[in-house]
């Protein structure tokens, strides 16, 4: 098992620094936000569908944290353009991990799953399949 | 001071105790263990005691009549002794009480004093750099009892405001619990000057040691408190142990804690009376190979002498400052060298705490990226987490070194 | 069962794994150890879990992020599922919370749920056997309560009354807090059916498992408890370590018992919320070497097969019973061989138990005397003190016949 | 360190099994009870003070409990006779150890000593020296 070496690619520096879809959405479908009380990340994801209310229009986050949290949100915001509903569902944190492309450590685990978690309780409260929570947490 | 305390330590032979300082992590990386306000190592010495106790002596104590059972029952007790002695408690075994950890030392007296005394208009005053293991306690047994807590405050360099202490320390406080060293900052808290403070508005007071008995010599009495606790595992000691000083005559007072065997004198199915002290506050089998290996910490900690291991950290920490100041994209938190013990918490701009403990942990330095317990705190410091790299007597000045290469890496990358 | 369950084992290749049975104690004696129920022996390779663990994983766990955390959070975590699993709990880590002992796991229960929960008019069954750690925790929450305790009585052989637990039990029961085997008589109470009786009247029941999770297999869903909890040091594992199993949803549901560290999410000054399970139930720096340590004991004795040890004390015992049956002036206490777990306890007329011990002890045999920690059972049972000898997978027939021999000695003694 | 071989040796064998100075005082001077909860030995102490008051004239006791602390009572009781309760104050637990002749391993020595203990709280009582106690305990 890796313990963390070689965490910090160029990709995931390059979108710590420069992250995609950063900022808020005028008019979101849905919203949601989430916590990682180890690094005290927090994340909020706004979503747009189109007009089918299945297919990912555009999504964006904002908020602040560490480096494997924020490269994450960036990349999956990127990722989750085009995507159904029902695919996001089957995400799972391997998919996330995949995405970045470098061994995550056991213990930053919860950072990169973050936005994952917080996009995906976003939709299954929106879609009325989980009772409204205020905030998403890792632990 | 002796003269042997007055001489500096060599610590290559201090490093040969602890094998694991050995270790190589990641890929092939020497171990810099700056990780020891959270837990310190353990020297081979107390890793044999217990062995030991378990491959000759173990048995359950205080009641046996066979031969291992006295045996161990002389060595469990007798480590309440060399504990209380080892902080100055002339009371003895009956003024020591040995928990789990400095976190059940104050639970216990939260629960067994606060829950039954404290009520409404009663005040319980903390400081603002307390370890949530009093911070949260407290806030939570003063909920229950409808007290109220108040905190001192810090000031810019993260002493304690001594003129807001005497502002919050009142008629209606009832105790003073305050952290001996604080875990984050290092800054060393006036204990006496606020046993004092708590005395003459005839309040109790606790101090939490948990950062500082394994650093420098204690002396409960000398500093007056009513209340101390401390941890076995950040001393050289094993998990799972912790010491609770008392004063006698308010032990002899105060409710139990738990219940159960070993701290009863008579159980009928009405009602029971209580065992003599420290008994009374340890119910049920007791931590007794990890109390006799504490006891063996103790010992070694004051043959290699607790001023020398002060000394020894104090010019760690104050090279470590020399070298941290060297960059102004690096803030420290607490105050400056001279005032400190052996800890400092920082920040380095545009990179977040945990990222930058990744970073270091690819160059075999071991710190601790967070809150440290004391989010609070860190509220009032104006940041989510630190970095925070301790010290101990193992430690060298080439750590330190490997720490600030391991920043410069950290800031090239995200640079 | 599978095959390699059926088979007895090699108690001398068990007992080379002990190496302090090979003991000489007095002058000379060939330790025979006895007093199992009080605290076992421990193998090599749970003494060796725990020097390994110092000598190369030893640091804080949690939110660590350097190599060594990393390693000590990963081995500590999952010792959890590993006794979750070893006791049949299917949620794994989530619903095992480790404690200081069996002791603690009650408080724990008494103090979270119990204080906050329990009122005038409530009631807790107990039983007449009932070990103090569990009889006094009741009595006294239920008196700082108003609550009132109940007891179970037994019938002349030691086995539950259980038409009188039917009575006892009733619509204001609100918890059954019952040993699974006695440690002084050694029954084995039917947990199953006082699960039922507690559950048809909506109360909660609390296994006391410290007698029966070292000997036998447990489910803990299978006897459908909603606690259950049990000690370290009498499995195999080292002291300072228990387990305590909660059904999840009630963990979840239940207030925190100790507060600090460790055990929360969001600290504010003025208020705290809890983290998940387990860790809203472990405050401060855990138990972390004998965690670990208590998951290789788990190993250890399901790879020796539990229905194997099972098999082999109760031949002891039966055994054991035997012989003492022999003898007219030896009382025997609690029910009859088939019936019972591997422990006797018993009194020799006209010879005091401590008596009977310190002259057993010249012949290296390792019994307990006294009350074992039920009192108030004793005072049912008409005696002060009784002398107790309790089995393990290591013990012989032969250290039976030296009892029996050091029982005869004793009786020319005092004759 | 002897672990109690030897202890029962003929001498304390036979002060256990015929006591001396068994049963109760009719008309003691004073008489106080104390307790050893680790064996359940109780003992009772009656002391008759000669007319100087400071002198024994007789001490009885009664109660029961292990060997050791029968044994110790029944020596201890005829030892006191003639003693002061100056002398009675001075005795320590060795006093007591000699007495008995024995080795005494070290978790029974409370059941030696409370005999003494019960005497000499008794005589404290009596002299005003101790404020009364219901009952005296080894622990
Ligand atoms: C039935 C029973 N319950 C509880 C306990 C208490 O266990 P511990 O002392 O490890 O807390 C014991 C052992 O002494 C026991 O035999
Ligand atoms: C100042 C202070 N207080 C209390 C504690 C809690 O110690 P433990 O986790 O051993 O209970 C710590 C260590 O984490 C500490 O640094």
């Amino acid at each position: 098992m890796s313990m963390g070496s070689d965490m910090y690619r160029q990709q995931i520096l390059d979108h710590y620094k420069n992250p995609r879809n950063y900022g808020d959405l005028d008019d979101p479908t849905f919203s949601h936000v989430g916590e990682n009380p180890m690094c005290g990340d927090e994340i909020k994801v706004d979503v747009l569908l189109e007009d089918d209310g299945e297919t990912i229009e555009y999504a964006a986050f904002s908020g602040e944290g560490c480096a494997i949290s924020q490269a994450s949100a960036s990349m999956l915001t990127d990722e989750l353009q085009g995507m159904t509903l029902d695919e996001l569902d089957d995400l799972d944190r391997d998919d996330v991990i995949d995405l970045l492309g470098v061994d995550i450590s056991p213990m930053r685990v919860k950072c990169a799953v973050l936005v994952e978690m917080v996009a995906q309780d976003g939709a299954a409260i929106h879609q009325g399949e989980k009772t409204s929570i205020e905030k998403t947490t890792t632990e | 001071m002796s003269s042997q305390t007055a001489e500096p330590f060599d610590v290559e032979r201090v490093r040969e105790e602890f094998p694991i300082l050995d270790r190589e992590v990641g890929d092939g990386q020497r171990l810099a263990y700056l990780d020891n306000a959270a837990t310190s190592q353990t020297p081979d010495r107390v890793i044999d005691a217990m062995s030991d106790y378990y491959r000759g002596t173990n048995a359950n104590v205080h009641r046996g009549i066979h031969h291992l059972s006295q045996e161990a029952s002389i060595a469990y007790e007798e480590a309440h002794d060399r504990l209380a002695e080892f902080v100055g408690a002339s009371g003895g075994r009956e003024e020591m009480i040995f928990t789990k950890n400095t976190t059940e030392g104050l639970n216990l007296v939260a629960y067994a004093w606060g829950l039954n005394e404290l009520g409404e208009g009663d005040e319980v005053v903390l400081t603002e750099m307390e370890h949530h293991s009093s911070l949260v306690t407290w806030q939570q047994i003063a909920k229950r009892t409808d007290a109220d807590v108040r905190y001192i405050e810090i000031d810019d360099e993260g002493r304690l405001d001594m003129d807001h202490a005497r502002d919050v320390i009142g008629p209606d406080t009832e105790m003073v619990s305050v952290t001996h060293v604080s875990n984050t900052l290092g800054t060393i808290n006036p204990i006496g000057d606020l046993a004092d403070l708590a005395h003459e508005h005839d309040s109790y007071i606790f101090a939490d040691g948990a950062q500082a008995v394994p650093h420098q010599s204690v002396d409960v009495e000398a500093l007056d408190v009513d209340f101390y606790a401390f941890s076995g595992h950040k001393m050289c000691g094993p998990t799972g142990i912790g010491g609770l000083y008392g004063r006698k005559a308010i032990l002899e007072a105060m409710e139990p804690f738990m219940y159960g065997g070993g701290m009863v004198r008579k159980v009928e199915f009405e009602e029971t009376t209580w065992a003599d002290l420290p008994w009374k506050y340890e119910a049920g089998t007791p931590l007794i190979a990890e109390g006799i290996a504490l006891a063996e910490a103790a010992d070694y900690l004051k043959e290699i002498g607790l001023d020398r291991i002060d000394r020894h950290e104090r010019g760690l920490v104050e090279y470590a400052l020399d070298r941290l100041q060297e960059f102004d994209d690096i803030e420290i938190y607490g105050p400056p060298a001279g005032e400190r013990a052996g800890l400092v918490s920082f920040n380095l701009d545009g990179v977040h705490a945990h990222d930058l403990a990744s970073i270091m942990n690819d160059h075999g330095v071991a710190i601790r990226p967070g809150d440290h317990c004391t989010q609070p705190l860190h509220d009032v410091l104006g940041t989510a987490a630190s970095a925070r790299a301790s010290f101990y007597l193992y430690n060298t000045k080439d750590e330190v070194d490997v720490l600030v290469d391991a920043i410069d890496d950290a800031r090239q990358l995200f640079g």
